[in-house]
């Protein structure tokens, strides 16, 4: 194309550069620059990023050329004689991850200028996002371990300080802790990983890594005595656990719903669309290793189906608009995550691709609601918005039928593409994740449309004051999420062959054969409008419909309905309304435990035991045993006298005995 | 009877030295007393001495007398000089009154 | 290799500048101590500059040596000269001293030109325990450095220093005493010379090895420290004042560790070897148990101090285990610990200077008010953290990659403190910066003078510069290290 | 004339042993002393049948003439309360006895197994022998140094004992020296003019 005719001219390696230096420059200067440019600093990093989604459409059609790159930067470091580069890896699952994550943060770039106008943090929240859209695409394009874990722990990073954000309020700190800390205990995990692969492959480089796995097959460790297990099965699932982190999978799923309290647009940039994606993404790029290991997919396939129906079911007793999406948002994850089990790679990249598109866009729309709510995020305080909203709820109702899983929404394809993936697999636990995901889509329509009807439809519950003000967002948001709308429409409909079914994505993957349900039902795809027929006469669709339909029937048309099922089921509510009870554990075990411990070590370890007993214990002795002989030192002269003569005596005696 | 040989006179050392040390255990409440065991000590070893010279053929051991009686003398000097201060403060000569070094 | 005694002058410049300083007094209002010292201190740093530009990273051979007799009777020399180990830490002291007197220039109240002084002469005698070679040399600079500090603490410190000064002295009195039984027992068994190349070489039998490491242990572990031993920072560090700090954890714990690569490791390497599981175990103790009480913590410095604990953990952890990546990536710990927590001290100080009080529950807000310390301190707080990007990072990482190479479970034990660091680290930022603004005081606080951001900035251009690029400073480290690693390989023991 | 020497040995012996027992039991501190000069005579007696008339005589001229005599004088002069002094006699007696017991057992079987029971008698003292001669050739020659030092301590120890014992009592006149070296001519002597109205 025109327009990118001129990037030819720059060496590869420029351009790749150029796609995360970018935004980071747009960071630099909104972060360093902020205290003069204020409301202007959005420039820099909206500029930052388009250039980076431009740059990033080129790189996309290069890959469809069949141009790929792997290559280093700079030398990091040297450990021994062992070189560790920063570099780059671009082929067709990173290109596609690049125009994901460029797309939505420009999205979310210029939906910010409105939602955070008037903001004291305004210019911070610039420097944040477009760092954080720096250090995302330094993750999807590393080359090597190092630069990997770099980009995780750095979009960590830049989740923690864009959920605490607002940092004067208590519960935006304690959510960002939380969700700083799980990460952690996910990146624990994720390290252990990468030094496991670092002892065995000898080396951190994609390349040298992948091509030393087949030669580990085999090979056993033991961790446990009397425990042998594969190297492999243990390296994929020490980088599952840094996956479980991120992509937030049970158990370590509870910082994402906490995670809420940040501002909106970060939200749906991070907490949907891209870094809670990483693990997805990171699974897929590993997939050399993870398809060794038919134990470690069997995990991953399982925990993800139980995140992707117990997730989903909490959400339908939230309240808070953004908790119900950030639920769903667990949920399709665990979507995501079944399919990595199942070895549906690019079923995975693909729902992630869609739901970045159709959950970025709810969380937006929601953003806009709260917005208009002024800040009420209750929905049992909303109501009948759709007269006042209407780009708002058409956009919103987009997003709610991409998420349901109705055809020709963009949702539609992934999602049924998982299903069906996960059914025709044969790992172990591969049936009961079927019949969890099958579940699932009944209830993804059901809190979906539950959330839709109570927030647009039905009487207006809010107070007068805010009713009065109800109105339509400004432009600066409603156009990113009419641009948004857009692929949650039509992105299933025409990504699915070449994303989905994994032709475009095969370069990257490498999937055994015996395991790969994708290309099985690719060995008999007809066309996406075929696939779309032969959804509707499957299981998941109706129940989607269903769920839809028990939506209307409560929420519309029955107002007693939802309130007597709860107390006719109270102890299911209970246990969701308390989130399986996670939170809590965690708090009395982990949280209290360390504080317990770390209570006990101080006072009694290191002030008792060791200050107290040890070290001041044994300058008392001194002291005690210094006033105890100091009696000896009776002062008269006599006894110093007898004492020599004894002595002298004593001495004699002494070699009389011993030395004579 | 032969004539007395070094052991002999070692012998008379030795019990002149434990005379003077059990009249320091007895006395110790009299300095002059004191001293005068010390004195006896004194002489103890320097009849040693002067037995060894004797039987050794060497004159050292009685230059060795010599010092010893020197320094001796001037002991009992200082330590009588203190004496008569210290009865001079106190009305007492009396050892267990000495206590100043007690802590 | 050229030798025209840079490193004697990079000690006695300071020592004797100090003295001058010490000489002027407080005349001018402390201005005229306050430049002079600026100025040997800028020299002084200017003076180990030449090392490294002048350093040959592809030799293991001692570089810039001299040597000249001292005591010949006892064959002790006036024997210098540096190597990839210790070459980072004259730089990181001589750096370091400059800030600390920029960052003394107004808060300290009473005896300003002795305060400064005390700090430059430090500087020239841990300049010297650095490129010591000679044992004797090694210990004088290794015991005059605790004077210094000593008065630092207990003339400057806080209302309880005479204990803590106390306890400090004789906690690594103490130890180093039985490091010097140990350098003469090497003296007689060597024979002819105190020189440590020559310690390093002379077989040992396999018990006398244990004893003479368990000797070398109790002195460095005291001063690392290393868990039980460790009881003394936490005081001291609360009761010296911000300079103070900054050395003893910046500089002053890396002795210890220094002393296990330049002593233990290369003279009993038998002895390291049978005794790696009691100093893995002791690490991986300082990185868990100490990494919760530091959670708990109500001071902000103790807090820190409990920290440099737990990540002087990874040091000992990372030389024990043996492996090069280990081993570098201790020496990159300590080099980064040097920055991360110096920048943590100073930046306690500098709320210490506005509120005078260092209770954690007396600050909560503060980056309302000083938004630029706030984002300095965050930076430094990932760097405790062990964020990538961050020196903290590249340590850690290497540490456990190298441990996971020998045993994986140490390597697994010592990754929670990636958890832990986390926790105590980010609460701790929680507490002080974020928040509402509860205390009136805190609103008043201004924010950083230009004297802070210059001092503070420098140091977060080296934290980020050293984790974003580390390998310059790991690239003068290898031979080094691999050289110190072959001479650990091979067994001392006399067959 | 050998069994001269023997039994003289063992009545000067016996006499010097009985009077230093007399010296630590006797009540009073006169009869201590006086029992001491018996023992000095004694020991002196000893000496001499050594061969040592020099010390022999100079213990009688030095210790009886002039120690004990200082000794006595002390005694005599001190006003000391006898009884205070006896109290507790005998409590550390079986102690004392006891060590000095031991050692004189140990001493004595040193003494009787060890070879020095077969040091050879030396011979008779030739006639000529001149102790003091030999001695003083010995003293001021190669001995010159501690003797001009023993001669150093006992001046000290004269100036110590005087500097001890000498005290100014307010009442008392003496003599300010420097003051009267000090007098100038003004300070004494005043001219009057005498010659008066009679001019």
């Amino acid at each position: 194309m025109e327009i990118f005719a001129w990037l030819h001219s720059l060496p590869p390696i420029w351009v790749y550069l150029l796609i995360p230096l970018a935004p980071l420059a747009g960071a630099l200067v909104a972060g360093f620059g902020g205290w003069a440019l204020r409301e202007r600093a959005h420039w820099a990093p909206i500029l930052g990023v388009a250039f980076a989604l431009y740059l990033s459409i080129f790189v996309l059609l290069e890959v469809l050329h069949g141009v790929s790159f792997y290559g280093n930067v700079y030398t990091w470091a040297v450990f021994g004689n062992l070189p560790v580069h920063i570099g780059f890896d671009i082929d067709s699952l990173t290109a596609v991850m690049l125009v994901v994550v460029t797309f939505v943060s420009l999205c979310v770039h210029i939906y910010t200028i409105g939602y955070m106008h008037g903001d004291p943090g305004y210019a911070r929240f610039f420097s944040y996002i477009a760092l954080f859209t720096f250090s995302m695409l330094m993750l999807v394009m590393a080359n090597n371990f190092l630069q990997l874990f770099f980009g995780w722990e750095a979009v960590g990073l830049v989740s923690y300080l864009l959920i605490g954000f607002w940092f004067t309020r208590e519960s935006a700190n304690q959510a960002a802790l939380k969700a700083f800390l799980v990460n952690r205990v996910g990146d624990f995990g994720f390290l252990i990983g990468i030094a496991a692969i670092y002892h065995y492959c000898g080396s951190l480089d994609y390349r040298t890594v992948f091509a030393a796995v087949p030669g580990l097959v085999g090979q056993t460790v033991t961790i446990l005595p009397g425990h042998r297990w594969s190297v492999l099965t243990w390296i994929a699932l020490l980088l599952f656990i840094g996956a479980m982190g991120k992509s937030a999978q049970v158990p370590l799923h509870v910082w994402l719903p906490e995670s809420m309290e940040g501002p909106t647009p970060i939200s749906a940039l991070i907490h949907a669309a891209t870094m809670v994606t990483a693990g997805i993404f990171m699974v897929s790029r590993m997939s050399p290793i993870y398809e060794q290991s038919a134990t470690a997919l069997s995990v991953v396939l399982i925990i993800g189906a139980i995140t992707a129906l117990f997730m989903g079911l909490i959400g339908l007793v939230q309240n808070d608009i953004k908790r119900i999406i950030a639920y769903s948002t667990l949920s399709q994850l665990g979507y995501m995550t079944a399919a990595l089990g199942a070895s549906a790679f690019s079923a995975a990249i693909f729902h992630l691709m869609t739901h970045a598109f159709f959950k970025a866009l709810l969380f937006l729309a929601a953003g806009s609601v709260i917005h208009a709510m002024e800040n009420e995020q209750d929905i049992r305080k909303m109501g009948g918005l759709r007269r006042h909203m209407p780009i708002t709820y058409l956009t919103f109702l987009v997003g709610a039928l991409a998420l349901s899983g109705i055809p020709p929404f963009a949702g539609f394809f992934s999602k049924d593409l998982i299903i069906e993936a996960v059914g025709d697999s044969s790992m172990v636990g591969a049936h009961f994740a079927y019949l969890l995901l099958v579940v699932g889509a009944l209830v993804t329509a059901l809190y979906t449309f539950r959330m839709f009807f109570l927030v647009f439809h039905g009487k207006q519950r809010m107070d007068e004051h805010t009713r009065a003000h109800l109105h339509e967002s400004p432009g600066v948001i409603t156009l990113p999420l009419i641009v948004l709308a857009i692929p949650s429409l039509l992105a299933g409909w025409f990504f699915i062959a070449p994303v989905g079914l994994g032709d475009f994505l095969d370069s990257s993957l490498q999937i055994r054969a015996q395991w790969n349900t994708v290309a099985e039902i690719a060995s008999h795809w007809q066309g996406a409008g075929v696939f779309l027929l032969h959804g509707l006469q499957a299981w998941p669709f109706w129940l989607a419909i269903l769920g839809i339909a028990l939506a209307v029937w409560f929420y519309l048309l029955h107002d007693g309905v939802p309130a007597g099922l709860s107390t006719l089921l109270a102890p299911a509510t209970w246990v969701l309304r308390k989130k399986y009870g996670f939170d809590a554990f965690n708090q009395w075990v982990f949280v209290r435990g360390a504080l317990l411990f770390g209570r006990r070590f101080w006072h009694w370890g290191d002030e008792s035991l060791i200050d107290g007993a040890m070290v001041n214990g044994s300058a008392r002795m001194v002291a005690r045993a210094a006033l105890s002989w100091r009696r000896l030192q009776t002062g008269y002269i006599y006894h110093y006298a007898f004492v020599m003569i004894i002595g002298l005596v004593l001495f004699m005696t002494y070699f009389m005995i011993w030395r004579g | 009877m032969t004539a007395p040989n070094l052991s002999q006179w070692l012998i008379l050392g030795a019990l002149l030295f434990s005379i003077g040390v059990v009249g320091i255990f007895l006395n110790r409440k009299n300095v002059i007393i004191l001293l005068m065991a010390i004195e006896i000590l004194l002489l103890a070893v320097n009849i040693n001495f002067v037995a060894f010279s004797r039987y050794l053929g060497n004159l050292e051991g009685q230059i060795f007398v010599f010092f010893v009686l020197t320094v001796a003398a001037a002991e009992a000097a200082i330590g009588l000089a203190i004496l008569v201060v210290y009865f001079r403060n106190r009305r007492s000569i009396n050892v267990e009154d000495i206590d100043e070094l007690r802590g | 290799m050229y030798s025209f005694g840079i490193l004697s002058a990079a000690i006695w410049v300071p020592i004797v500048g100090g003295f001058l300083v010490l000489s002027l007094g407080d005349r001018a209002g402390g201005n005229l101590a306050r430049w002079a010292s600026l100025l040997v201190s800028v020299a002084t740093f200017a003076i180990t500059l030449p090392l490294l530009t002048g350093f040959d990273t592809q030799t293991a051979a001692m570089q810039f040596v001299e040597r000249i007799p001292w005591i010949p009777s006892f064959h002790i020399e006036y024997f210098l000269g540096i190597d990839g180990i210790s070459l980072w830490f004259i730089l990181l002291t001589s750096f370091l001293t400059v800030l600390v007197v920029i960052s003394s220039w107004r808060n300290v109240s009473s005896r300003l030109s002795q305060y400064l002084a005390a700090f430059l002469i430090m500087d020239g005698l841990m300049i010297g325990v650095f490129c010591a070679l000679d044992a004797i040399l090694f210990y004088v600079f290794w015991e005059a450095m605790l004077i210094p500090m000593f008065l630092i603490i207990g003339v400057w410190g806080g209302p309880r220093r005479v204990y803590a000064t106390i306890k400090f002295f004789l906690y690594t009195f103490l130890g180093s005493v039985l490091m010097l039984v140990a350098f003469l027992y090497l003296y007689f068994h060597c024979g002819d010379s105190f020189s440590l190349l020559a310690f390093q070489r002379i077989p040992l039998g396999a018990s006398a090895q244990i004893w003479i490491f368990l000797a070398f242990l109790i002195a460095f572990a005291v001063k690392i420290p290393m868990w039980p031993v460790h009881t003394w920072l936490p005081d001291a560090h609360v009761e010296a004042p911000t300079g103070g700090s900054v050395i003893l954890a910046a500089v002053m714990l890396k002795m210890g560790a220094y002393g296990f690569l330049r002593l233990s490791l290369p003279i009993t390497p038998d002895a390291s070897h049978q005794l790696a599981w009691l100093m893995i175990t002791l690490s991986l103790i300082a990185i868990v148990y100490i990494a919760l009480i530091a959670v708990v913590q109500k001071d902000m410095k103790k807090l820190i101090a409990y920290s440099s604990i737990a990540h002087m953990g990874y040091v000992t952890l990372g030389f024990f285990v043996f492996t090069q990546t280990a081993v570098e990536g201790a020496i990159i710990q300590m080099l980064s610990h040097g920055f991360v927590s110096a920048a943590m001290f100073l930046c306690v100080g500098v709320l210490y200077d506005r509120m005078h009080t260092r209770e954690i529950e007396a600050y909560g807000g503060v980056a309302n008010v000083m938004p630029i310390f706030a984002s300095l301190m965050m930076l430094f707080a990932m760097g405790n953290v062990g964020l990538p990007g961050t020196s903290g990072f590249v340590g850690e990482f290497m540490v456990v990659l190298g441990t996971y190479q020998a045993y994986p479970w140490p390597a697994i034990i010592a990754a929670t403190g990636l958890i832990t660091g986390a926790a105590y680290t980010l609460w701790l930022f929680k507490r002080v910066l974020f928040g509402g603004i509860v205390h009136a005081q805190v609103a008043a606080l201004n924010d950083l003078n230009g004297r802070e951001i210059l001092v503070l900035g420098s140091l977060a251009g080296l934290v980020l510069l050293l984790g974003v690029w580390p390998a310059p400073f790991l690239d003068v480290v290898h031979v080094s290290v691999a050289h110190l690693l072959q001479q650990v390989s091979v067994s001392k023991i006399p067959s | 004339m050998l069994l001269t020497t023997t039994l003289l040995f063992y009545v000067f012996s016996a006499v010097l042993l009985l009077s230093a027992l007399l010296v630590i039991t006797a009540r009073n501190p006169v009869y201590s002393a006086l029992y001491l000069v018996l023992a000095f005579f004694n020991a002196a007696a000893l000496f001499l049948l050594l061969g040592a008339e020099f010390l022999g005589l100079i213990l009688i001229l030095v210790y009886v003439g002039a120690v004990m005599v200082l000794f006595l004088f002390v005694v005599m002069m001190l006003d000391i309360n006898l009884t205070r002094l006896k109290e507790g006699f005998l409590r550390y007696l079986p102690l004392g006895l006891a060590v000095a017991i031991v050692g004189v057992l140990e001493m004595v079987s040193v003494f009787w197994v060890a070879p020095l029971g077969r040091v050879p008698a030396p011979g008779p003292i030739p006639a000529d022998a001149d102790n003091t001669r030999a001695l003083g050739q010995l003293l001021y020659t190669h001995y010159l140094y501690p003797f001009e030092i023993a001669a150093v301590i006992l001046l000290v120890a004269i100036i110590a004992a005087i500097a001890l014992t000498l005290r100014r009592r307010p009442d008392t006149k003496s003599q300010a020296v420097g003051r009267q070296v000090a007098v100038a001519v003004k300070d004494r002597l005043r001219m009057v003019d005498l010659r008066g109205p009679r001019q």
